[in-house]
């Protein structure tokens, strides 16, 4: 953060950003200035806002202003304009951002029960989940994928923030419970050492 | 696989009736039930009771639980769910299986479907914390907000057209070529018209005397459009000459060839 | 405007005025910050943001963000599609150059088919073709002639640089080819249907 008058490209961009009403991609922004490279400028502006109460953030390759995080309690309204997701379609959520893509068989297999209809409406109407093809297995299943206003939402500037995704990975929870259980019993019969993921970590 | 099923065993009060309830009472248990999605839900919590590491779970302390809670829902004539019974039936099943001599255990091992079982709970137990870690974080129209009154980009398209002077004057040909008076010509089809093989064979029964055949009064060297042309219609001459007294017909046989002479008068 | 972080009252306004879905008075922020004295905060924001390419301004006794007003162009971006002209308002372009001033009805009746309105909209929007007037028989229909647009796009002088009907003729372009048949179908049947033009939009 520096005292100095920004350059006319920062200006454009940042005047760009704030009048966005959606978050918009380096290239979007680019294209709508004619084309000028805006990278450097992006930097500098999120570098600039970096401790204000207003801060420029990337997420998932999109950008856009918002209000700093700690400023929460001040800024919450009595009427949250957040939709309130129920328990099961809080978890299919997470599933598909976790496990994407899934089709809803995968999905009910890791939540043992059936997915009701409307739960995957809720998720794919709010924009945060997306049919992203069909699996090319008999039946082609629909499968399904998180949206870049997902990553907006939640906070995440791609998959691979998503919280502890890197544990979950190596700890293989996110394989299907067939591999983990293949590796498991083979685990097993090479030793005598207790086949359970403990003596894998 | 020991360690996962016999492991480290919790005790549990012989009264459990369920952690985080004020009153150990039946009815609040059929709540409970109620709010349950599903078997390995309500497995799962029965896990996290135990509270231990879920890797290092009992499998056997979790039957145990889940049969007892389902014998009690029974003794109080709640409704419960098919699925809840079907997986009751499986794990007691599983229960006796591990309970039996290694030598005498069926196939899948128990220990394999008892595994099987722990790696779901894991899964789904991963994928519950993910969801609430998810749910937690700073959200946007909750912890952090967006600009309240964006001005908006507006993109107001302009076509810009091309076209280049080949083009223009290419186009201004077409229609000139296009709208131009046309003039439409029939070809000339090959024919001998009637009067003019009456003229040809009226001439040439004059000068011969004798029988002809009708293909002696076709032009020579004709070209076989004509040719067939001119033979039906020195055909056709024949027959007017003949109607008139002018020539005689005669033809040995059907198909034969037809003899013409003309009558001199 | 200095190098300073904000404190937390400057942050919490900035915050609270760019999250603001309509201007606020200081009165107003100040309530929603728990009765905090927020003169000198916006006084400092303004400050800060002054140069920058979005300010914060006050008009009318309450306060917000804006775009800069230098900037306020960028808002609004013309963007030009280069699109090629479909072969009926070539024809129609080329009929006005080489008869202007002439009507409708007039280029219909060298073309042999039907103008769609779309196609003189098409060569108006263009720059090429303009309104010459009305022609003084009954009905009084609109003339059309071509522009100084059209001669520099073009490349000409005048119309009399157009090239002649002999020189037409010499260049094969009167020829009835295959091609010209073949376009003539294709013009035919845009003037039974919908303009290409049109649908094209």
């Amino acid at each position: 953060m520096t005292g100095q008058p920004p350059d006319d490209l920062v200006r454009a961009v940042e005047a760009t950003l704030f009048a966005a009403a959606e978050p918009m991609s380096a290239e979007a922004v680019s294209t709508h200035l004619g084309g000028a490279d805006v990278r450097a400028a992006l930097t500098a502006l999120a570098a600039h806002f970096d401790g204000r109460g207003v801060q420029l953030v990337e997420r998932g390759g999109r950008w856009h202003f918002q209000t700093a995080p700690d400023l929460a309690h001040l800024l919450r309204r009595e009427k949250e304009d957040v939709r309130r997701l129920s328990r099961a379609a809080t978890e299919v959520l997470a599933i598909v951002a976790y496990h994407e893509p899934v089709s809803r068989a995968e999905i009910e297999s890791i939540r043992g029960v059936q997915t009701a209809k409307g739960t995957l409406d809720v998720l794919l109407e709010a924009g945060w989940v997306r049919i992203a093809g069909r699996r090319e297995v008999p039946g082609r299943p629909v499968i399904y994928a998180t949206t870049a206003e997902f990553l907006s939402h939640f906070g995440l500037e791609s998959r691979r923030d998503l919280p502890g995704i890197d544990e979950l990975r190596a700890a293989g929870l996110l394989d299907p419970v067939e591999d983990a259980l293949a590796s498991a019993m083979e685990t097993a019969a090479d030793g005598a050492a207790p086949p359970d993921e403990d003596s894998a970590d | 696989m020991s360690e996962l099923i016999d492991g480290p065993a919790i005790t549990l009060d012989d009264d459990w009736q369920g952690v985080g309830m004020a009153a150990p009472h039946d009815a609040a248990l059929y709540l409970e039930l109620d709010g349950w999605e599903g078997p390995l839900d309500l497995l799962l919590d029965l896990a996290r009771r135990q509270k231990v590491d879920l890797r290092t779970i009992s499998i056997l302390e979790l039957v145990d639980q889940y049969l007892t809670y389902i014998e009690r829902a029974a003794a109080l004539r709640l409704e419960l769910a098919a699925d809840y019974l079907v997986m009751a039936a499986w794990l007691a099943y599983l229960k006796s299986a591990l309970l039996l001599p290694r030598e005498e255990q069926p196939d899948p091992s128990p220990e394999e479907l008892a595994l099987r079982l722990h790696l779901r709970l894991q899964r789904l137990a991963a994928m519950r914390d993910a969801a609430a870690r998810l749910m937690g974080r700073d959200r946007l129209g909750r912890d952090v907000f967006p600009r309240g009154a964006p001005e908006g980009l507006r993109v107001d398209r302009k076509h810009s057209w091309q076209c280049d002077m080949f083009g223009l004057i290419q186009a201004y040909g077409q229609v000139k070529a296009r709208t131009a008076p046309v003039v439409h010509m029939v070809r000339d089809r090959m024919v001998m018209t009637l009067e003019s093989a009456l003229t040809r064979v009226s001439s040439l029964l004059g000068v011969n005397l004798d029988w002809m055949e009708l293909r002696d009064f076709l032009p020579p060297h004709a070209d076989p459009r004509l040719k067939r042309s001119a033979l039906a219609s020195s055909f056709v001459a024949a027959l007017e000459l003949a109607r008139l007294g002018k020539a005689e017909l005669r033809q040995e046989e059907t198909f034969g060839p037809l003899m013409l002479k003309g009558i001199t008068a």
